[in-house]
């Protein structure tokens, strides 16, 4: 056991840390627009992700022919940690990033890699998910969405929601019933997109915040090479499996956007008023921060032991239902105490006077319990850690 | 021993919620959303003529005369269906406050006014930094521990945008105080007015809560997943009976607070608190729930859920959370027990 | 609505209080012992029941020719508030006056009646409660024990457990088999068969406190005769229902109780040490003693609600889950209180120096974790919530 | 970066669990019960053979001179097995206690018998008020703040009685103490004991509510009520998914606060009110589920499981509650925090 540094991998920080801080006001300016409003503001950030990848921190744990630097996942931690601290843009591309590439990486083929890789890495592609439908949402292996050999395409027909930066992709990966007759998990395949194509229709979807960060996309016979198939046709469920992995264990909930928020928070005590003193002196909000420090603090813990786990070969199963259930819990423990901070403050809305952070506040609390439904809500997550890491009966 | 409502006090209540099933649907509050400073003076005069508004202002002031107990079943439907208009500030609060604590020329002015719903009143007391519907006629304002009737002349407003997009806030200065503002009579006028608050929040939190719980129950029959109705699943059973349990006894809460208000008895206080703060954590539970088990369709403007998930919010915190009314139940043990 | 209680009611009550206060020597000669000893001990705790008989207090509801006053609800709720406040002694025969009894005023025949609620209120008979077995627990209906019909007798063989009082008992209250072929819950009569019979063996079965409260009942063969059936034979689980909801709704759980353990808490927590001061100075045994006060505060408004609905003719059915879950919840939360608060202490045992009440605290924390699993688990209780009272699907 | 253990470290584990699972049964922990004052001298015997009991103790003094993150496997370990030797108190405070604090004196005098076992030492500070095994050779007492190393000849002992029947706690009074018994190096010896003894305690617990799981995991999958095994009803899935989490969030917390005091890192003291605070939670839970899905069968002397229901629960308690070490931990991030 040892927390210390290598040399390596403290040159490694270093380098990150010395780079993020050059870069400080090229960050300030990208991060001084927002880049759901679209247009010019997304393309600023676009740009963003082209100096990191000239720079080779685009995807740093990628071989270098695809423009990574063959960073371990120490090394791929630390870039995250020290990027979160010097306040890095949102990674527009981070679908394609975590989620695809690694499933590509493991599932595709060569010309598939070839293709797509570097342009994600480039954000030459904005890559989105295509799994989740309105009758297939906990029960994902119900989906409808088919696709159909016609030639050398595949022809695609259905809809798909929950699409995450869906107005803004070019590319979807699309969990497809290719096979109605076999039972529900046999019968599907993953099956990349281009979303300009014919027939591919992209609606956003507004949510109880206001945003759209969701869209809903429509599929009417829309083409896709045959080629475009991931793993085998009618084996999707496997690779989508893969692709949920990465999204529940380490695609998401870094901890040190969880020591932010909760250093944030921590600010947040010492300045809002609550019986004639702050937040910080009642005794109960202590108590509450004393608590989320203790999960935060759990959580870079446990992180750090499954990257030691992967570092040395191991692979992260059905165990990634622990980390997903518990960083989306204890994030919306976190909000929700941003919440009683503020107190009547709290539900202060953007544009209005008084407002912390513009009414934000309410806005990420309505996300964390978000958190608790996307990428297999609760339950289903402690379905998969009773039945698949406890191995109790399936019914 | 009767901890039930008269027939009369159902009946009320009935009539109320059959006017708010047809004229306050969701697509009422919605229009609200898009309408800056909007309310319903048609709904408001509705409720006026069912004697709701002046409910509990003295019969010899035009009022029916009727106490917390008569309004606190209609505080529940209030919550239930999201009634913008301010039952709570002015029906609730400054109308009998006014009847409790104003002096004779200010009752005499006021009162029959409020009582027809030809004026309205609201109320801002220091725990708020914010007033609700300030633009009314008559707001009264805490200042120093003392509370003032004030009219808009004297006072200047801010507008604040509240998440709950029904809402109506606003920050308040008054340009002047004076002995012929202050409500001098009666038992500490801003205790009464607090509590009096506290435990009209509670009851629209109730309200609001089981209306959470009910729409939760609807979807959970009809949405199926993995093959039949996700109300099937053992943990979502679970999760609704808990939820019942703290609607239900808050229910108890509550109504017991109306009933230690309406009669001045010596532990009134502390039952607002018990109220308040149970109320608060049951809305809670009852809006994570919600949320959880509509799940994405929950999260969807589209959706109505966000109505009552954000109305339920704004009152949790208001006066006095939770943990606020704990401590202030725990001194009063401490100062009273043994 | 009203609180105040009618002059009929006060009088009541200040009946019962003067006749607790005339008979304190009484009721502190009884409780210096503890009936659970037996021998002696426990013909002290019957002596009383007969005291209580005697001057009509011993089943205040009954009507008078069964002993009782025909007291209305509320009285007899001012009656067990009193009662506790005054630290009258346990209830020995509580099963028999609050389970069978009221069984037997809505199912039993006028023979049974005549046979046995003049001898329960007297205490000339202790009764037990013969649901549960080894394997049917939660699932009561899957019960084994056998009522063979021979004549004009029932023989019963079996075995039944958690039968509180079992080694006191004079009789015993059983559900059996009668029907193996009919379907689970058709099959069973509700019988009453006398302990002393030939063919039953109780054995203590001790606890993880020490106390033997429960005992195991073994049926061999035991004869009864036909007429000891309540209700119709094959159809006693509507029976047992009725007896359960008794159990869950108002056979248990007095607020007054809570209420007591709650000052008792409240007092300890001024006399513990913590920290260089008391508990009682610190905010989070504060936060927790309010809510524990708020919970002992709902218990007993949500009971007079209940009390009211059944004055005006109302009844409780599935509803008693509510209650069953909401006091034992609440009891497993103040007897926890009542261990953080003794912090170090709490862990001596009976006769041991230091040790507050002797160790009874630990004890008392126990068995309220056993609320939550007799009469009925939580699960159970919450199964019956959302099926029975919310309506929602049985699979 | 390596948050993990050695193949050695894993190996003694081993070694350790397999002694412990012949030798510290459920049938040896209830003969305790039975045998006020009983420890099994055999046990301890081949425990310091292993090199267990003297695994703290630097190897000038003969002892294996291995460190808090060598020790935490094993008090996990003894934590799951429930040994009632004072493994905490001897290896894991007071011996390493000694090394780090003690006079040159002390140190030859007691070191070398400590870790071959001859000798048994104790510990007890101010925070707790009895002192566990106290009939040991050495006592090490907390007395204003200070630590004395004592002799049974200057002490007097009051046995008391535990619920859980093989612990042995005793109310210790010292006849005198010097300049000769005081433990004057190190950093604060006092600070530096109440730490290790909280973060093996925290450990101890982690063993306690694995075992609790695990043998409530193995209950729910042969217990059949309604036709099926009870842990195929989604209330017992989720039930024992979240204390899963629970416990392994908790072995996180407790490896690192080891690592911390090891290498004596400024963040110690915290990481240690962590794994206190977060462990005595796991546990909690992990003893309520565990009585609970076993029901009644659970609540049997006859049952093994109360033998962990109450170990748990004294070692939820000592050495700081969880509500105590959130204290300290909200004191620390508003002392250091931005």
């Amino acid at each position: 056991m040892d927390f210390e540094l290598s040399p390596e991998d403290a040159a490694f920080r270093d380098e990150v840390r010395g780079w993020l801080a050059e870069n400080r006001d090229q960050i300030e300016h990208v991060r001084a627009v927002n880049w759901e409003d679209g247009g010019e503001r997304f393309e600023r950030y676009r740009e963003w992700e082209r100096i990191l990848f000239d720079a080779g921190w685009g995807a740093v744990t990628w071989p270098k022919e695809y423009g990574g630097r063959g960073a371990s996942l120490v090394q791929q931690a630390l870039f995250t940690d020290e990027y979160v601290r010097a306040k890095g843009p949102d990674r527009i591309n981070r679908l394609g990033l975590n989620l695809l590439a690694p499933t590509l990486m493991l599932h595709g083929t060569a010309e598939q890699r070839e293709a797509h890789l570097s342009k994600i890495a480039r954000c030459d592609e904005i890559w989105c998910q295509g799994f989740s439908e309105p009758n297939a949402g906990s029960d994902l292996a119900s989906l409808r969405t088919r696709a159909v050999r016609d030639g050398d395409d595949f022809v695609i027909t259905g809809q798909k929601i929950w699409t995450s930066l869906g107005v803004f992709g070019d590319w979807i990966f699309v969990l497809c019933r290719t096979n109605p007759d076999a039972p529900k998990h046999k019968g599907i395949s993953f099956i990349l997109c281009d979303m300009h194509a014919p027939g591919v229709e992209v609606r956003p979807l507004v949510q109880i915040n206001g945003d759209a960060r969701f869209a809903e996309i429509f599929f009417t016979e829309a083409r896709t090479p045959a080629s475009n198939v991931v793993g085998a046709v009618d084996e999707g469920w496997r690779v989508a499996m893969t692709t949920l992995g990465f999204e529940r264990g380490t695609g998401l909930g870094s901890p040190a956007v969880f020591n932010r928020i909760l250093d944030e928070v921590v600010d947040l005590t010492r300045r809002s008023p609550r019986d004639g003193g702050v937040a910080a002196d009642d005794p109960d909000i202590r108590r509450r921060v004393a608590q989320a420090y203790i999960e935060t603090r759990i959580f870079e813990l446990s992180s750090q032991r499954t990257l030691t786990r992967l570092a040395k070969g191991g692979t992260l199963g059905p165990e990634a239902s622990l980390t997903k259930l518990y960083w989306s819990e204890m994030e919306a423990r976190l909000e929700e105490l941003a919440m009683d901070v503020l107190g009547p403050r709290a539900e202060l809305a953007k544009g209005s006077p008084g407002a912390e952070r513009n009414g934000d506040w309410y806005s990420e609390y309505l996300y964390a319990r978000a958190s608790m439904i996307f990428a297999g809500t609760s339950e289903v997550q402690k379905n998969v850690i009773a039945q698949r890491v406890l191995g109790l009966p399936r019914e | 021993m009767d901890f039930d409502f008269s027939e009369e006090q159902y009946l009320l209540r009935d009539t109320v919620r059959d006017l708010l099933r047809r004229e306050c649907t969701p697509k009422h509050i919605r229009a609200l959303y898009d309408d800056p400073g909007g309310r319903s003076p048609e709904r408001w005069r509705k409720l006026a003529e069912l004697g709701v508004v002046g409910l509990t202002v003295p019969e010899e002031y035009g009022g029916s005369g009727m106490n917390e107990v008569d309004l606190v079943l209609l505080l529940e439907e209030a919550g239930r269906s999201l009634l913008p208009e301010p039952l709570l500030e002015h029906t609730a609060v400054a109308a009998p406050l006014l009847a409790h604590a104003g002096s004779e020329a200010q009752r005499r002015e006021w009162l029959p006014r409020l009582s027809s719903g030809e004026a309205t009143a609201s109320i801002g007391l220091a725990s708020s930094p914010f007033v609700a519907d300030a633009t009314a006629d008559l707001v009264v304002l805490e200042r120093d521990g003392e509370l003032h009737a004030l009219t808009q002349d004297r006072l200047t407003l801010t507008p604040l945008r509240s998440w709950d997009g029904t809402r109506r806030l606003f920050e308040v200065t008054a340009a002047e105080t004076g002995d012929d503002t202050r409500l001098a009579g009666g038992r500490e006028p801003a205790h009464w007015a607090f509590d009096h608050a506290a435990a009209a929040t509670a009851t629209v939190l109730v309200g609001v809560a089981a209306a959470l719980l009910d729409q939760t129950v609807a979807y959970v029959q009809q949405r199926e997943q993995f093959g039949r109705r996700i109300g099937a699943f053992q943990a979502v059973q679970h999760k609704l009976a808990e939820t019942l349990l703290l609607v239900e006894s808050a229910r108890s809460a509550v109504y017991y607070a109306a009933y230690a208000l309406a009669n001045e008895l010596p532990d009134a206080p502390i039952a607002v608190s018990v109220a308040k703060a149970y109320a608060s954590d049951a809305e809670r539970r009852a809006n994570y729930e919600a949320l959880q088990l509509h799940g994405g369709i929950g999260f969807t403007w589209e959706h109505d859920l966000h109505l009552w998930l954000k109305r339920g919010k704004a009152l949790e915190i208001a006066y006095g959370d939770a943990d606020w009314h704990r401590r202030r139940i725990a001194d009063w043990v401490y100062a009273t027990a043994n």
